[in-house]
């Protein structure tokens, strides 16, 4: 299957610090690339480089062979990669509709109706369509962050932590829309859940102090007790 | 024995949605209860009204007896009731030892000195740097609580409120983003107050496996209106439950855990 | 860390004592009132650090306290009589009010957010600048009035050194002030505020404590600007006095109390010396531009103040000597 | 009866002039939430290019359309070189453009001198009709027609586009609405040059309602425009037509009503205001 | 920079070599001062600022005062006099700055100053402490020479009160019906209460006054109430550039009726006055205005040195402040003692561009002449100009003696 994200010996500083110490992974066409690590080991940061918001200062990423390291983030956003943030992003004080319109390039049709689409997977987001984004509940908010996100088809996605602070029955349902989201759009995925990640992931990169320590097929994982007790602490 | 906490007909309502309704509910002292119920539900608006950040449209809250539906939330904190937050709220530009600091400061009720050099108070120190430890930040004292990863925000929240070292705590979901390997940690944590036996605790959660293996009790919200309370198997064995809000992940859960 | 502080102590010392020695060096008195505008400044500019830097109050309001001060002063010495007692007492009655009146102010308007609290403050402070100017009986008005100063301060090294002693104490003061746990607690309200009150701190209370110490003080810069004067007009209460504060402030760094020091002398140093040059260099005759681009060239170079850029400096320095671990590793237990 | 219609007509004239000299900040300092204290230097900009270009070109109109040209340049500039570095950082926002300001006004003084300029209202709109008592002075019609069509534009543009919406994401979180596919930078600029813009047609307009500009004229109704601005609610521009229109009646009914309380009249508007709506009178909305 | 001229002074001719000329006569002058002595003076003006433009009137009227009262060799009594001018900003903090400075580093033995009235007020103690000399110009508080007056004050300017008075003689008169108009402010005020007092004296009635927050953008609720009055004249006290005149003409008060009358102020503001042409009220200064000799000389002077432009309004001001000092040190036989210069001053006459001013001796306010004048549109002038209707002389406009 083809490539279609190359993210290879990243470094990125945020002011002094310096965060990544050598990223790399790829993320393949149809498929679900699950990042994986401890807290504060840096997949947050791997995405945020990805979008441009913290560039990286060494390293490619390579996006349908186009390096889009310099890219503003824009332009990377524009070329149809698409973000949820693990902070969710949302515009506090603008509305569920008005955050949804921000997101929207077009409002054409076919736009219009992929929202109808996006609603039906988070209702609640219509029941308060007019309220504040900020006056959200937490699990809300990040139903309105995916939806934002999957308000355009994008060719990839970057998701940081979906499944946070929602009801296990959305949860489901949020695995349901990637399985099937899958077959037009290339998913990048943060997951601490390991259950969600293992159930719809396909291929799994370790990250641990800023740096790539493993990677491969999610399924190999599954049964590779050692490198989930070493670094995911379980099994 | 006396609920140490008693809503009546606790109710809010914001424009025309009303989040909290009509919801009468007791917490037995020195037990640790969950929250569960739907995104929205009104588990953290529930929080919100039981530690004073939000003020009740009708009803009233009772703390220990006492009607305390229009204290503030600094009167409540100062009575006994701490709480972390869903969203995590911290002092971003402060260092991680600042905020625990602070927190500290509180429950040892330092809030007017005016004179003393606060490095005087080595004994604050001393406690900050023991609660980051029993969160796992060590080695993060220094760090701006805004250069934290998300995870390690959620461990300071959870380190700012044990600080404050109150008789109840409210727990909004603590481990929300924190990484597998040291939810177990966090858990400990709280299994280790909980035995001390001294410490009422209410947790908000949607780790269903975290939940059974904590819980003397669940009560269950659901828009707003409280729908169950009872032991984890009743709640467990709860068809509304079981459909609108756990699905069919949860079975594939508890046989993992 | 505490080397540090000790270091810097040891110098501000030195830096006290030879201005306090600096008069009897040299008798330029052009220096010695320069100096003396640049001391009743800092004491200003700290006062208003107090709310902006430390309890992120932004006020622009706060030459109406620096006006009391400057007219009880100025009254009292007027009507009563030039003496020491009367320039002490009035500094006592010019704080008190201060402090009332800021209390009250406080009580009633810290509940607003940010902006719309500065805008009340700039109504507030408006209209006392009406009452002033109407009050002609009073104040005189706009014109002003003169005075005689205590004949104590007749040598104005006396003044100066009475300043400087001001100065220093309400520095020590203040620097307690903002290192006890109550100035802690003043940054926490400053950075989040609802979550200081969920802490059981009542940030209003913090406040509004927060802003009767800088009215009071504010008050303080007011008696001995007039005195420094000898006369007072309505201009202590204008906006200018407020925006001086705020630049002073911003320029040397806020947060931070030495900050506002090096801002007021910046600010008046600069002035001196562009204004001088108008008169040497005719490119300089609209020297008010390069005056201007101070405060831009200020905010390139120091984007968090003079003081506030230099200890990101010192800091990042050391950390770097230190070999700090670029990402802390965490040990598991 | 004349009488109430003459204060009213008056106090509305005044009020959307100052409608018109808050427009810029509106969007500036309401929606950017950018305290650019240098606005009144832009306005007087305005003033002084209108004035110029009027002078040097015989046409009224031209004079306006050259003020707005300025205005979007010197927005152009400004933004480039004084706002861009700050935005976000309201304590950095006021010492650099507080510096700005200065460099303005001053600058006016190096072209234009440093005298004081009579700006002349263009022969077809100087004058007044009368009705019996009722005395209405053309221009003040005029200008407020022109209020009036700012607003509709205006209205329109933030009501039917969404603009106003970026712009508002693009404060409260500037990396998310980049990585929404928003070049956030560029909507900043051309909302800054626009807001710029609005100031300069606000100095126009003003300059031979007035009959004089300064150097200094920027300074004081800066101040004004804040006030309007904020008493409105921030970044509305129904807001500050109110507001606007209440400062300039209150204004005129004081002058004549209550005239010993008339120097405090916009402060103990402005106070009254916030201490019962301490959000504004309006909440800005699309 | 400091590097840069060592080097150029011999290699380059251009400013380097004036700086060089510059230098060598500056040692002469100090050889000289030697033989001579010198007399130092201090100016304080507004050289930035709104009142930009008054500060640089007064100076260059000061050095041309300075020239003419010396025939240009600027030395009196034996003794060179030397001119520091030093900007106030219109700040009294940096006024009083700056006159330490003069009197401290300097060491002037003359004050002169300033553009405005709160820097001339907050520099006056010092005048006293120092006891020197301070020639008050152009600043017009009453309380100048008035409550707040020390013997070492003497005011060639013009004070509110006589502006006032003068006001009055231009058109009061038994039975007159006036009104007035004036900013809320002190200035306002006290112009006012000393016009009122002139004009009733004369048998006018003032019907009603009218005070406008002078930063208003809008004053038409005030003149509504003074049409409504219907008075006769509308006397007008107004500084600073935010006008009225726009208003007033717009309102139609000069069809209905109602005559304005105010000063006339310098020609910047003059030319904004073009809707009230035909006006008649009076003036301090404009150069066609005085007729002898002093003026004439001035008035070509000036043109010559200022490419073509006329003096303005406080251009006669700085000058007369000088020529008074000249006189004044040509009395004492260049004794610059402060005590001395008070008796020599007191009740001094002087010639100035505004013919003869006496230093009144109760409060040292100088009597002078103002003018009543009418402004009229004249051909080739772009804005209205001044046109004499008389002269008040200094005891018609001699204004109450206020410092007691
Ligand atoms: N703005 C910043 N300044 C300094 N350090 C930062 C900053 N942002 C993140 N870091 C540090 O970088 C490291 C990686 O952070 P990152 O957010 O990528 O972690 P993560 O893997 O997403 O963790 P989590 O699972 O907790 O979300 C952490 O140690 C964090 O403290
Ligand atoms: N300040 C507010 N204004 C308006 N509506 C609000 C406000 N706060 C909460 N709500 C609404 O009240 C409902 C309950 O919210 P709450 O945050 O209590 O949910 P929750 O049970 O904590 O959900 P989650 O599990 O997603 O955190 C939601 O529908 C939310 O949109
Ligand atoms: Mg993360
Ligand atoms: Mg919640």
């Amino acid at each position: 299957m083809k490539t279609l994200l190359k993210v290879e010996g990243i470094h990125t500083f945020i002011g002094q610090y310096h965060i990544l110490q050598g990223v790399s992974f790829e993320a393949r066409e149809g498929e679900v690339s699950v990042l994986l690590g401890r807290n504060g080991a840096g997949k947050t940061t791997t995405l945020k480089t990805i979008m441009g918001l913290t560039p990286a200062s060494k390293g490619t990423i390579f996006f349908e062979d186009k390096d889009i390291k310099k890219q503003p983030t824009y332009t990377i956003a524009n070329t149809g990669i698409g973000y949820v943030p693990e902070d969710q992003g949302i515009f506090a004080d603008l509305t569920v509709e008005e955050n949804m319109k921000v997101a929207m390039r077009k409002e054409d049709d076919a736009t219009l109706a992929r929202q109808e689409y996006v609603l039906d997977l988070f209702p609640d987001l219509k029941t308060f369509w007019k309220k504040d984004g900020g006056h959200l509940s937490g699990g809300q908010k990040q139903m309105l962050a995916m939806a934002r996100a999957f308000v355009h088809e994008s060719k990839l996605l970057l998701i940081d932590e979906p499944s946070k602070g929602l009801a296990p029955i959305v949860i489901e349902k949020v695995m349901e829309a990637i399985t099937e989201m899958k077959k037009s759009t290339t998913i990048v995925l943060v997951e601490q859940n390991f259950i969600m990640a293992s159930r719809i992931g396909d291929r799994y990169t370790l990250i641990d102090d800023g740096a790539t320590v493993h990677a491969g097929e999610m399924k190999d994982l599954i049964g590779n007790e050692e490198l989930k007790r070493k670094y995911l602490g379980i099994g | 024995m006396e609920p140490i906490i008693k809503t009546e007909n606790l109710t809010i309502r914001f424009g025309g949605h009303t989040a909290v309704s009509k919801v009468n509910f007791e917490m037995p002292a020195k037990q640790l209860k969950s929250i569960i119920g739907p995104n929205g539900a009104g588990k953290t608006t529930f929080f919100n009204l039981l530690s004073g950040e939000l003020k009740a449209t009708e009803g009233d809250v009772y703390f220990k007896g006492e009607n305390i539906t229009s204290m503030s939330s600094v009167a409540r904190a100062r009575l006994g009731l701490g709480r972390s937050f869903q969203i995590t709220n911290v002092f971003p530009n402060l260092t991680v030892l600042e905020n625990v600091r602070l927190a500290v400061q509180s429950k040892e009720k330092i809030r007017y000195q005016m004179y003393r050099h606060f490095t005087h108070y080595k004994k604050l120190l001393e406690e900050s740097q023991r609660l980051i430890g029993v969160v796992l930040l060590q080695g993060k004292e220094h760090a701006i609580a805004s250069q934290l990863s998300h995870g390690e925000k959620r461990k300071l929240e959870i380190a700012m409120l044990l600080a404050l070292d109150t008789e109840v705590l409210l727990l909004d979901e603590p481990t929300a983003g924190m990484s597998l390997e040291e939810v177990p940690a966090i858990l400990d944590v709280i299994k280790a107050i909980k035995q001390t036996g001294d410490k009422t605790i209410l947790l908000i959660e949607h780790k269903m496996d975290m939940i059974l293996d904590l819980s003397d009790s669940i009560m269950v919200l659901f828009n707003g209106k409280l729908l169950a309370d009872g032991s984890p198997e009743e709640i467990m064995n709860n068809e509304t439950v079981q459909n609108a809000y756990l699905g069919g992940l949860y079975d594939e859960n508890l046989a993992e855990s | 860390m505490k080397r540090k502080f000790q270091l810097n102590h040891y110098l501000l010392v030195v830096i006290v004592i030879a201005l306090a020695i600096f008069p009897f060096v040299s008798d330029s008195r052009t220096w010695t009132i320069l100096l003396t505008q640049i001391f009743i400044f800092s004491i200003l500019a700290m006062s208003y650090d107090i709310l902006l830097g430390y309890t992120g109050i932004v006020s622009f309001g706060h030459a109406m306290f620096f006006g009391m001060g400057a007219y009880t002063t100025a009254v009292m010495l007027k009507r009563i009589e030039p003496t020491m007692g009367t320039f002490i007492v009035s500094i006592g009655v010019g704080m008190l009010l201060a402090g009332l009146i800021s209390f009250f102010i406080g009580l009633l308007t810290l509940r607003l957010k940010s902006h719309f609290y500065a805008m009340l403050t700039l109504a507030v402070s408006g209209l006392f600048l009406v009452l002033a100017e109407k009050w002609r009986t009073l104040t005189q008005g706009n014109d002003g009035f003169t005075f005689k100063a205590p004949e104590f301060f007749k040598d104005r090294v006396m003044f100066y050194l009475v300043v400087l002693a001001c100065l220093v104490l309400v520095y020590v003061f203040l620097r307690r002030f903002v290192n006890s746990p109550f100035g802690r607690v003043l940054v926490a309200v400053r950075e989040n505020e609802q979550r200081t009150s969920s802490l059981g701190f009542n940030p209003l209370h913090y406040k509004v404590i927060a802003s009767v110490v800088a009215g009071v003080i504010a008050s303080l810069a007011g008696s001995l600007y007039a005195v420094s004067l000898r006369f007072v007009n309505t201009s202590v209460l204008t906006m200018d006095i407020t925006l001086d504060a705020l630049l002073m402030t911003i320029i040397g760094g806020v947060g931070t109390l030495i900050g506002p020091i090096v801002g007021a002398g910046v600010i008046e140093l600069a002035q001196y010396y562009l204004s001088g040059l108008a008169k040497e260099y005719p490119i300089f005759e609209r020297w008010i531009i390069f005056f201007g681009i101070v405060y831009i060239l200020a905010v390139v170079f120091f984007p968090r103040g003079v003081v506030g850029t230099i200890r990101e400096q010192f800091w990042k320095r050391k950390m770097k000597k230190d070999g700090a671990k670029t990402v802390p590793k965490k040990e598991v237990s | 009866m004349e009488l109430l219609i003459n204060l009213t007509v008056n106090g509305l004239a005044t009020g959307m002039l100052i409608f018109l000299l808050a427009s810029g900040l509106t969007l500036i300092f309401g929606l950017m939430s950018v305290l650019n204290f240098a606005h009144g230097g832009l306005f007087a900009w305005g003033a002084y290019s209108a004035v110029w270009f009027y002078s040097l070109t015989g046409s009224f109109i031209l004079g306006i359309l050259g003020a707005i040209v300025t205005g979007a340049v010197l927005g152009f500039i400004t933004e480039k070189l004084i706002i861009t570095p700050v935005y976000g950082n309201h304590v950095q926002q006021i010492l650099i453009t507080l510096g700005f300001m200065l460099v303005l006004a001053e600058l006016l003084k190096v072209v234009w001198g440093p005298n004081q300029i009579r700006a002349i209202v263009p022969p077809k709109l100087e004058g007044s009709w009368e009705f019996g008592d009722v005395l209405i002075i053309k221009y003040r019609l005029f200008i407020i027609i022109v209020g009036f069509v700012i607003f509709g534009i205006f209205q329109y543009m933030l009501q039917k586009t969404k603009i106003g919406l970026v712009v508002r994401a693009g404060v409260m979180n500037k990396e998310m609405v980049q990585a929404l596919g928003i070049n956030i930078k560029r909507v900043f600029l051309y909302v800054f040059m626009t807001g710029a813009a609005l100031a300069a047609l606000g100095g126009a307009l003003f300059a031979p309602y007035s009959g004089v500009i300064y150097a200094e004229m920027g300074f004081e109704f800066a101040i004004l425009a804040f006030i309007v601005v904020v008493i409105g609610g921030m970044g509305s521009f129904s807001g500050s037509l109110l507001a606007a229109i209440l400062v300039g009646l209150a204004g005129s009914y004081m002058a004549y009503y209550v005239p010993a309380l008339s120097l405090a009249v916009n402060m103990m508007l402005m106070a009254i205001v916030l201490i019962f709506r301490p959000q504004g009178l309006f909440r800005a909305k699309g | 920079a400091c590097s840069k001229s060592d080097g150029g002074e011999a290699s380059t001719k251009t400013d380097d070599d004036e700086k060089a000329t510059n230098q060598s006569n500056q040692n002469e002058e100090e050889e000289e001062e030697e033989e001579l002595g010198t007399i130092k003076i201090g100016v304080l003006a507004s050289l930035t600022g709104a009142l930009e433009s008054y500060g640089k009137q007064t100076k260059q009227g000061f050095e041309l005062g300075l020239e003419y009262a010396t025939g240009g060799t600027m030395i009196v009594a034996g003794k060179k006099i030397e001119v520091v001018y030093e900007d106030t900003e219109t700040k009294p903090e940096v006024a009083v700055q700056k006159a330490t400075k003069l009197l401290e580093e300097d060491e002037v033995d003359f004050l002169v100053g300033s553009s405005s009235s709160g820097d001339t007020l907050a520099v006056l103690p010092l005048a006293e402490e120092y006891e020197k000399i301070m020639i008050v110009e152009p600043a017009v508080a009453d309380s100048i020479t008035g409550s707040e007056f020390n013997p070492y004050i003497f005011r060639t300017g013009r004070n509110s009160s006589q502006d006032a008075v003068a006001g009055a003689a231009a058109i009061a008169g038994p039975g007159v019906k006036i009104a007035t108009f004036a900013p809320d402010y002190s200035f306002g005020w006290d112009g006012i209460a000393a016009f009122k007092k002139a004009a009733e004296a004369l048998g006018a009635e003032v019907i009603i006054e009218e005070f406008a927050d002078p930063a208003a953008t809008d004053f038409t609720s005030n003149l509504q109430k003074v049409i409504e009055a219907k008075p006769d004249y509308m006397f007008v006290v107004w500084a600073g550039a935010n006008s009225p005149w726009n208003q007033i003409a717009d309102l139609k008060m000069q069809e209905k009726g109602i005559k304005i009358s105010t000063g006339a102020p310098d020609i910047p503001a003059l030319s904004i006055m073009e809707p009230l042409v035909g006006m008649e009220g009076f003036s301090v200064y404009y150069h066609t205005l005085p007729n002898n000799p002093i003026n004439d000389w001035l008035v070509k002077e000036h043109k010559a040195r200022y490419n073509g432009e006329v003096p303005d309004l406080f251009t006669p001001g700085g000058m007369s402040a000088a020529i008074a000092i000249v006189e004044a040190l040509k009395k004492s036989d260049g004794d610059a003692n402060g005590k001395t210069l008070i008796k020599v001053m007191e009740g001094m006459s002087f010639e100035t561009p505004k013919g003869k001013m006496t230093f009144r001796a109760e409060d040292h306010q100088a009597l002078q002449t103002l003018y009543s004048i009418k402004l009229e549109k004249q051909e080739g002038i772009p804005y209205p100009v001044p046109v004499l209707l008389r002269e008040l002389s200094p005891e018609e406009t001699e204004p109450p003696i206020q410092n007691k």
